[in-house]
């Protein structure tokens, strides 16, 4: 690509990703964050490709923009109305900025002045094919390990998320019991005894029919 | 005077129609010649850009008629007939309907996210086309990581849905939305896993390299995983919400779900869109599994993008089928299929890849003699899997038949219920059941 | 153990959401008055939870044009063509229950070519309304309109015929008090006759299509469930209450038109659910195709209409006439005061009744249920709000 | 002037400030959340880019890395998620203000 084609797509997509984040900052409504949140990851994934890793910025758009912030939504879909605000807590903003500034400061002075020794070379072909082969040549281990977090994610999450009517009333009558002073078991809760009304015998009914 | 050789190079090629792309890379050649890098760069994505529009455009609106017709035909109707000859300028005078009606937007609706969906919706569907190879070089961009991209893009359609659900605060456009963003993630698992079959037997993520795969080896996916093909067909389906998975827009539920709200082109661009994917689908489905542009040395006569066109217009026309045939899944239900059904299925089939794929590379098997064997057993495997989930995941509503029972001169309440039941002779019809 | 009021406070806040059933914000939908499949401008609140139905509301009324009231400003012959409207997707259903209880009222003997000619009609028009009640079925099971199209080609060959004999199609207006309004023109038969060979291979069509469909066994079977003595205890009839197994037709439990002449059996469900319902109509397309055969074949000769006074005054007294219409039991009651208007009309909407167990099947179901329910119970809202 | 690696460092830098202040500030879980996927993103960026500017091999691994860092920020995200949703169904708010049992 020529220079001046390079020169636009960064400052572009740069502009993309720091105004999509900044908007984050700004806006007020969680679901307005997440769709900046969004913008900023398809221009981190623009960035991606400026730095010949088509295979990265794919996955970038695949993992970010189709899972995970669609995941986000959910979870804000299953919060009430009212838990959609997404404003700052003003107690912490100012320590947080005065922070925030001094990383700043202090990962500019690193990024500007360190000689990286930058060289470069020509860049990856056939990444998936590399990444891949070394996924599973020299990475295999992380690569497992990667697996079983991601299975213990997966069941943490659903284990956490799944609460039915049956937990519910659990750790309700628990913390009843708690703050009564109570000794707490939960097969009261969950299997109660049954009302007198349903084991009592019943009196033999008559054939019930319509008139006809 | 390299310019005029250039425009006679263009002029000298026109006839190969065989192969498009001949044409653009030597207007790119041209411009490369006198004019700057960046120039030819933007001129080839331009071009590629404005043909595909310039192609789907009248497309969709033929293939609007297309679709009514045919569904009318299934419905004893005669379908659109009064605009133009035989109907055919009904799509043009329903667009210039959509696009004189007042747009309206709901006093509540969340204005900005209200305003952009069905601008947006138009980047997947119209990024979605640059991967599909109309012929051995004849794609926008034949890239490397092909179905990633494709599979990153069509993800990306689903925010969009919900953007549109969500800010038009209503409640039905709101269900829909969460609907369809449900249903989309979970039919994601099975269409990867189907894509990711093809690639690790055909050992490249390239789209045109599958294609080429199948050239090579002188069979089509089809055959080879026949049940991968089936789900990768059933997702799809979901995907683009066409009956029986088109519960994000159930009308009959629902109203319109997501873009209950939208009226006038607002709702004309989704529908475009929507029009336009199930085309696109229906490409890739050929593509995938039926070969794409090749077709056993008939390339060789027809151009390529002939024998794609007809082999996506086939899947279309399968596509209409169920449209016009089947009722709709409950969601419930759809996203058992999905994760009882579909998901197993198809991971069964990554296995069943794997293992064939290592056989033939380590082995070294005679690919003409090992595929038709393989080719037989997956198609065994696979009406096994039919047969296993079919007795398995069906509901245990369903497998007790529903009997109608004939009533001669019984007449009254429960009495006489209880003696219509307990006959014993065999049910007038009885319907269902294993 | 001591804990402060604030986590006490804590702990009372999590206890009240945890017994309220927190985590999930029930929504009230409106399903209509403008809505696809609620077949009229009828209004059905539903609270979700997620898809998951915890109560339906009915809202009527919205199609309310106090018929009845105005029935008692007109004389009895006048009233016919409200009872059109009533049922407008039944009128000759309904014609005829009020013209049955307009004759018990005034003691008129109807001449026998005349009762023949209003079970004919009464028959057909049940094949018409079956046609649709299923074809919206199915439609509601989401289905693109194809099985409704098809089934709408049989209701309109019924239509044709009644436009040939009385000159309109949906609200016929053709009963009269002592008979019908005109006799059979004469290429009625030869319709008739050719409508009957016709159906058998379109019935069989639609089973081809319809009864082994998995989707829609998945979808209807196991939905809307209702039991036979829940049936019987909120008085619903008609396919609704056959479908749970009671065989209750007032066709064979209460003749007449001489019903009683004709050969037919009334088809029963098992289950009482949505898909026994549509097996049930499906059935009695069948024995209404049954019956007509029969009542070509004996047709009697005759006066078509007895002779009754344009501006009959009954005695004072009441009289109740039922009929199995399509949709259950219709019936018309009238009281007079010996004037020539009734002095009071009051009509026995099956649709309502039926409606009223929509609560009881759909709660506990998703909405795509409580859609699916609802189009198997088959209203007409013009029955239900008069 | 060239794109060089300072740039894509500065960039990264300035994604990953942005991200820190709004983990740090935000009242809300899920917003807490958005910063911190922000901040990896801007160490993702920082990798490619270092990956970019770098030997062969190098770049290889990095992006290796890069993948994983993608696969743990889908896991972070969907328990965290998860946590958010449990928070709230027992104390009726997402809010990291409120949530204070544990100060005592």
């Amino acid at each position: 690509m020529s220079e001046f084609g390079f020169h636009l797509a960064f400052w572009s997509l740069a502009a993309m990703t720091i105004g999509g984040a900044s908007m984050i900052m700004v806006s007020r409504n969680l679901i307005h964050a997440v769709v900046w949140l969004v913008l900023s990851m398809l221009g981190v994934a623009g960035l991606y490709l400026t730095l010949s890793a088509d295979f990265i910025a794919v996955v970038q758009v695949l993992i970010y923009v189709g899972a995970i912030s669609v995941l986000m939504l959910f979870a804000i879909m299953l919060t009430p109305r009212a838990e959609r605000d997404n404003s700052s807590s003003l107690k912490t903003a100012g320590p947080a900025g005065v922070v925030v500034i001094m990383v700043m400061i202090a990962t500019f002075w690193v990024a500007i002045d360190t000689d990286w020794g930058s060289v470069r070379e020509a860049a990856l072909t056939d990444q998936a094919r590399l990444i891949g082969e070394s996924l599973i040549k020299h990475y295999i281990l992380p690569f497992e390990i990667g697996a079983v977090l991601l299975t213990a994610a997966l069941v943490g999450a659903i284990a956490l998320a799944r609460e039915d009517d049956e937990d519910a009333a659990v750790h309700a009558a628990s913390l009843q019991a708690e703050l009564d002073g109570r000794e707490f078991d939960p097969v009261d809760v969950v299997d109660p005894p049954l009302p007198a009304v349903l084991t009592a015998e019943l009196p033999a009914e008559p054939e019930s029919e319509a008139r006809t | 005077m390299t310019e005029l050789a250039g425009l006679s190079g263009i002029l000298g090629a026109w006839y190969d129609f065989r192969d498009l792309n001949n044409l653009q890379r030597l207007i790119t050649e041209w411009i490369a010649d006198w004019g700057p890098d960046w120039l030819a760069s933007i001129v080839t994505g331009l071009l590629g850009a404005l043909g595909i529009l310039g192609v789907i455009g009248p497309t969709l609106l033929v293939l609007i008629w297309v679709e009514r017709k045919v569904i009318a035909r299934f419905q004893q109707r005669y379908g659109p007939n009064r605009v133009g000859p035989k109907g055919l300028l009904q799509p043009v005078a329903d667009a210039v309907k959509l696009i004189l009606k007042e747009q309206l937007a709901p006093r509540a609706a969340d204005k900005l996210i209200f305003f952009l969906p069905p601008v947006l919706i138009f980047i997947p569907g119209i990024l979605i086309w640059g991967v599909l190879p109309f012929g051995p070089r004849m794609s926008v961009a034949d890239l490397n990581v092909g179905v990633l991209f494709l599979l990153a893009v069509s993800g990306t359609a689903v925010l969009v849905i919900f953007m549109a659900g969500w800010s038009s605060n209503n409640k039905y456009a709101l269900l829909g939305a969460m609907r369809a963003v449900a249903m989309s993630i979970s039919y994601e698992v099975p269409m990867v896993l189907a894509l990711l079959t093809l690639v690790v037997f055909s050992g490249t993520m390239s789209i045109n390299g599958i294609v080429e795969w199948q050239q090579q080896e002188d069979v089509i996916f089809i055959l080879l995983f026949p049940l991968t093909a089936l789900v990768f067909f059933f997702a799809a389906s979901a995907e683009l919400n066409r009956t029986p998975a088109d519960i994000s827009e159930a009308e009959s539920e629902i109203v319109a779900g997501y873009h209950t709200e939208y009226s006038g082109m607002r709702f004309g661009l989704f529908y475009a869109v929507e029009l336009g994917n199930t085309l696109v689908v229906s490409g890739f489905i050929a593509t995938f599994f039926l070969g794409g542009w090749w077709m056993w040395g008939l390339d060789e006569w027809v151009p390529s993008w002939i024998i794609l066109l007809a082999k996506t217009g086939a899947v279309y026309f399968l596509l209409i089928w169920t449209r016009g045939t089947l009722p709709r899944l409950r969601v419930d239900q759809l996203m058992s299929l999905c994760w009882k059904a579909l998901v197993p299925a198809t991971l069964l089939f990554v296995v069943v890849a794997f293992v064939q794929r290592t056989l033939l590379i380590s082995e070294g098997w005679d690919t003409t003699i090992a595929l038709p064997i393989m080719a037989v057993i997956n198609i065994g495997l696979s009406l096994g899997a039919i047969m296993l989930f079919a007795r398995v995941a069906r509901p245990a509503d369903l497998r007790r038949p529903a009997r109608i029972r004939m009533a001669g001169a019984e007449i009254g309440g429960l009495r006489a219920a209880r003696s219509v039941a307990a006959r014993s002779e065999e049910p007038q019809f009885q319907v269902g059941g294993d | 153990m001591t804990t402060s009021d604030d986590t006490r406070l804590a702990m009372q806040g999590t206890i009240e959401a945890l017994t309220a059933g927190a985590g999930s914000e029930p929504v009230v939908v409106n399903l209509g008055p403008q809505h696809p499949s609620t077949h009229g401008v009828f209004r059905l609140k539903v609270t979700l939870d997620g898809e998951i139905v915890q109560d339906a509301e009915m809202r009527i009324g919205y199609l309310h044009r106090s018929m009845e009231k105005l029935a008692e400003e007109r004389t009895y012959t006048q009233n016919i063509p409200f009872t059109d409207r009533i049922d407008y997707l039944a009128a000759m259903s309904n014609n005829l229950a009020y013209c049955l209880a307009v004759e018990e009222l005034l003691g008129i003997e109807v001449p026998p070519r005349a009762q023949a000619i209003r079970v004919m009609f009464a028959e057909l028009q049940r094949v018409a309304s079956h046609a649709m009640a299923n074809g919206t079925f199915i439609n509601d099971c989401g289905a693109w309109h194809t099985p409704l199209f098809h089934m709408f080609r049989d209701r309109e060959r019924v239509l044709d015929m009644f436009e040939m004999t009385c000159g309109a199609r949906l609200t016929t207006n053709y009963m009269r008090i002592g008979g019908v309004a005109f006799d059979l023109p004469d290429d009625l038969l030869p319709t008739l006759e050719r409508y009957l060979a016709d159906m058998p291979e379109n019935i069989a069509n639609y089973e081809a299509l319809l009864l082994e469909n998995e989707i829609l066994h998945a979808r209807a079977r196991g939905v809307g469930v209702i039991s036979p003595e829940m049936a019987i205890n909120s008085s619903l009839s008609g396919p609704v209450l056959r479908a749970t197994g009671v065989p209750w037709d007032l066709r064979k439990a209460n003749p007449y038109c001489g019903y009683e002449q004709y050969e037919f059996d009334v088809p029963v469900g098992e289950r009482g659910d949505c898909f026994d319902r549509f097996l049930v109509r499906m059935a009695e397309v069948k024995q209404s195709l049954h019956i007509l055969r029969q009542v070509v074949d004996s047709l009697p000769e005759g006066p078509y209409l007895a002779d009754v006074p344009l501006h009959a005054r009954p005695e004072p007294g009441e009289a109740y006439a039922r009929v199995e219409s399509p949709r259950g039991e219709l019936g018309f009651y009238l009281v007079s005061d010996g004037g020539p208007a009734p002095y009071r009309f009051h009509c026995r909407p099956p649709s309502l009744i039926n409606l009223s167990a929509l609560k009881e099947m759909s709660i506990g179901g998703t909405l795509a249920d409580a859609i699916v329910t609802l189009g198997s119970i088959d209203i007409v809202v013009g029955e239900i709000d008069r | 002037m060239i794109i060089g690696l300072e740039h894509y460092l500065v960039l990264g830098a300035i994604l990953f400030c942005i991200g820190f202040f709004i983990a740090l500030s935000k009242k809300n879980a899920v917003g807490v959340l958005i910063g911190v996927e922000l901040m990896l993103n801007a160490v993702n960026l920082t990798l490619v880019a270092f990956s970019r500017f770098s030997t062969t091999e190098i770049a290889l691994s990095t992006q290796v890395f890069v993948v994983f860092i993608i696969a743990v920020a889908a896991a972070e995200v969907a328990v965290g998620l998860a946590l958010a949703l449990v928070v709230y169904r027992n104390r009726q708010t997402i809010s990291v203000d409120r949530t204070t049992l544990l100060k005592g």
